[in-house]
């Protein structure tokens, strides 16, 4: 069976692309943010996932408002990395894990999800940052299934919808009869807000609540709605959804390897957090 | 819906109706020949996208806020923010009526909260 | 507050499109479908709704394998009937009433629904033939709300999960605080399957069953999953689902005005079905 | 997804997956320009759209069973069918290996059930 073997969560900021292919990861500005990204290397090496479950959210590369998901599931054999449109380096494209894509589609829509189901997607830095910052050499050791959250067009999904939403994955992941390890990422955050008078809104305390949250378990922050969200994390804060739901997809034990918590990068609160799934609810019950 | 968030427009239905045209202009900027195409003649680019006068206005003064109110979306702004070579910090220093350094101190101040 | 009035259930066989264009309304064939329509019509005539709300699939029109939608709403100003592919004559463009979309994509997200928001859609013959059958003259008397429902790639949104969506848009339906009148449309079936070796298929004892507990309540049809519909009613007779979440829309008592049920049109077991909202439950309470 | 029903294909994952370019090929028919391009030239109308073996050879034995096992959907075969001026009961009558009339005549039977 299909083990999930932790969470790693990460600012996706576009500028970190740029920073990475113009070499300033020494840089006094970036060396915060970079020196976050070798102990976590180690641990990728070490513990060697087969396939990454991505939530993320699209910045409108993939979706426009045409028609837009609320949840999206790539379902692809190939996930290719797009031109955006203000000069992010592309990346190589990135093998997918489609009987993982549709175990999870299969899982969530019998518990009561209402995905998209894509068999053509591009993805966008917040799926690529996080790849390069893993794997530096771009030679990608895994595959990915890429699960987009609507963070763009209200209503949104809240806390606790996609809290249920990682918990449905999880139990999809955990479900696979595939012998292969599985790591999840929240891709996108903290708190930050680019547009209206409010720009540059950064809420450290409230961050400092969400990394604290996904040590012990992120529920209680379902009790919050999108849009205290959006006033308590700032307007493209909501991207903590995809935290959220990352950690909600792992239950049982784990345990905090690394944290960073670094403001800002651009204008936002940047943070790098790795949890491992030290034992499974079925493991620990056996025990 | 009628929640009141300081400093903040919420991006829902209304919004999204009535910046429908400038978003998909935006959106179109993911290909570069669509952003050469918008710099090489922006009046009759804006003329395919049917921009309403409103977002033309908002366009041609270049203020950030402007384009929000006209319905524009942070998301798709960013690829337009992106042609006309501004920054994060150039856009956040402009809406707040800060200069960029002023800007960018009140982001590191903040790391102090 | 706005108000349902009722719900009108009605195959749309791609053959009734090209039938109204060539004027075999009369012909011996087509005669036991087109005369179930002058009652509703009278119907319509005397309670004019203003507003429509459909509950249909999407033939391939609007939506591709690229990024299916389990459930999608229409919140356009206007929608266009587009060239299918195989000849039904298109129709002249419909307004929107997008006040009552956002309101009920507000309405239903809020209840745990993931719907994909559409702002630009295409509609096809599971539109555009009940809006002929209801107003032939093709100057169109109300406003459309277009709730698609994934009929094409499985895994299907089941018979439960459609309850649940209807008993959702049936709240924000009535939570609106227009002074309007609402039809619901449920727009499919009954039993049919064009594809396999079971091609043909009919199942009269179903559909019977089907259209009795579009009377007394669709909730026992709850019980069938998406396969088992599948297996009852054919490969596409699982645009039963659109049945099924129009009438769960429907709270309170209704009475059955007319029931046409015809075997066959093309491959397809027929049925027209209308049925007023007498009461509202909040009106049933009070009384 | 593993529930078997009779003389039915569900069109899942794997399916889906399979059928992707001969449906995505279907999906383009609602372009009139697009059929017109097949019938002028569907071998190289199909090169464009990357069909598999396994699709061209379906498409070329015109057996609607084989265009399912290769992936197709009913709901976008169904354009095909309509380029090639079949009807559905030609089709309901070619899958299940009867004539058209005895196809037909099934389907009124089942009126009496
Ligand atoms: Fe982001
Ligand atoms: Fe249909």
């Amino acid at each position: 069976m299909a083990r999930i073997i932790g969470t790693l969560s990460t600012s996706h900021i576009p500028a970190i692309g740029n920073a990475i292919a113009k070499g300033l990861q020494n840089e006094p500005y970036w060396k915060p943010f970079f020196d976050s990204w070798p102990p976590v290397r180690e641990w990728l090496a070490r513990e060697k996932p087969d396939v990454v479950v991505f939530f993320y959210n699209d910045h409108g590369l993939n979706f426009f408002l045409d028609k837009m998901p609320t949840f999206a599931v790539g379902a692809c054999a190939e996930y290719v990395s797009e031109d955006e449109g203000w000069g992010i380096p592309t990346i190589p494209s990135v093998r997918g894990e489609p009987k993982l894509s549709w175990q999870i589609i299969n899982g969530i829509v019998e518990d009561g999800f209402d995905p998209v189901m894509c068999q053509e997607m591009a993805v966008d830095h917040a799926i690529t940052n996080p790849l390069l910052l893993m794997f530096p050499d771009a030679k990608w050791p895994v595959t990915i299934v890429p699960i987009a959250i609507n963070s763009i067009q209200h209503p949104l999904p809240g806390p606790k919808r996609c809290f249920d939403l990682g918990r449905a994955v999880g139990k999809a992941i955990e479900a696979w009869p595939e012998d292969k390890k599985v790591l999840l990422i929240g891709s996108g955050g903290l708190s930050h807000q680019l547009d209206g008078e409010r720009a540059g809104f950064i809420n450290k305390a409230f961050d400092t609540e969400c990394l604290e949250a996904m040590v012990s378990g992120v529920e209680p922050l379902t009790k919050y709605s999108a849009l205290d969200v959006v006033e308590l994390a700032g307007a493209q804060g909501v991207e903590l959804m995809c935290w959220i739901a990352a950690r909600a997809a792992m239950q049982g034990e784990v345990k905090e390897l690394h944290r960073t918590y670094h403001i800002p990068i651009s204008n936002t609160a940047s943070a790098v957090q790795l949890l491992s799934h030290t034992r499974a609810v079925e493991t620990a019950k056996a025990a | 819906m009628a929640r009141e968030i300081e400093g903040t427009t919420i991006f829902e239905g209304g919004q999204a109706m009535k910046g429908y045209q400038l978003n998909k202009m935006c959106f179109s900027f993911n290909d570069p020949e669509n952003r050469k195409a918008f710099l090489a003649d922006q009046a009759a680019y804006m003329d395919k996208y049917k921009l309403t006068k409103e977002q033309r206005e908002a366009l041609a003064s270049g203020s950030v806020l402007k384009m929000i109110e006209a319905g524009g979306n942070a998301y798709y702004l960013a690829k337009l923010a992106g042609i006309l070579g501004l920054g994060v910090q150039d856009i956040g220093a402009q809406q707040t009526g800060m200069t960029v350094e002023a800007f960018k101190q009140k982001l590191l101040d903040q790391a102090r909260q």
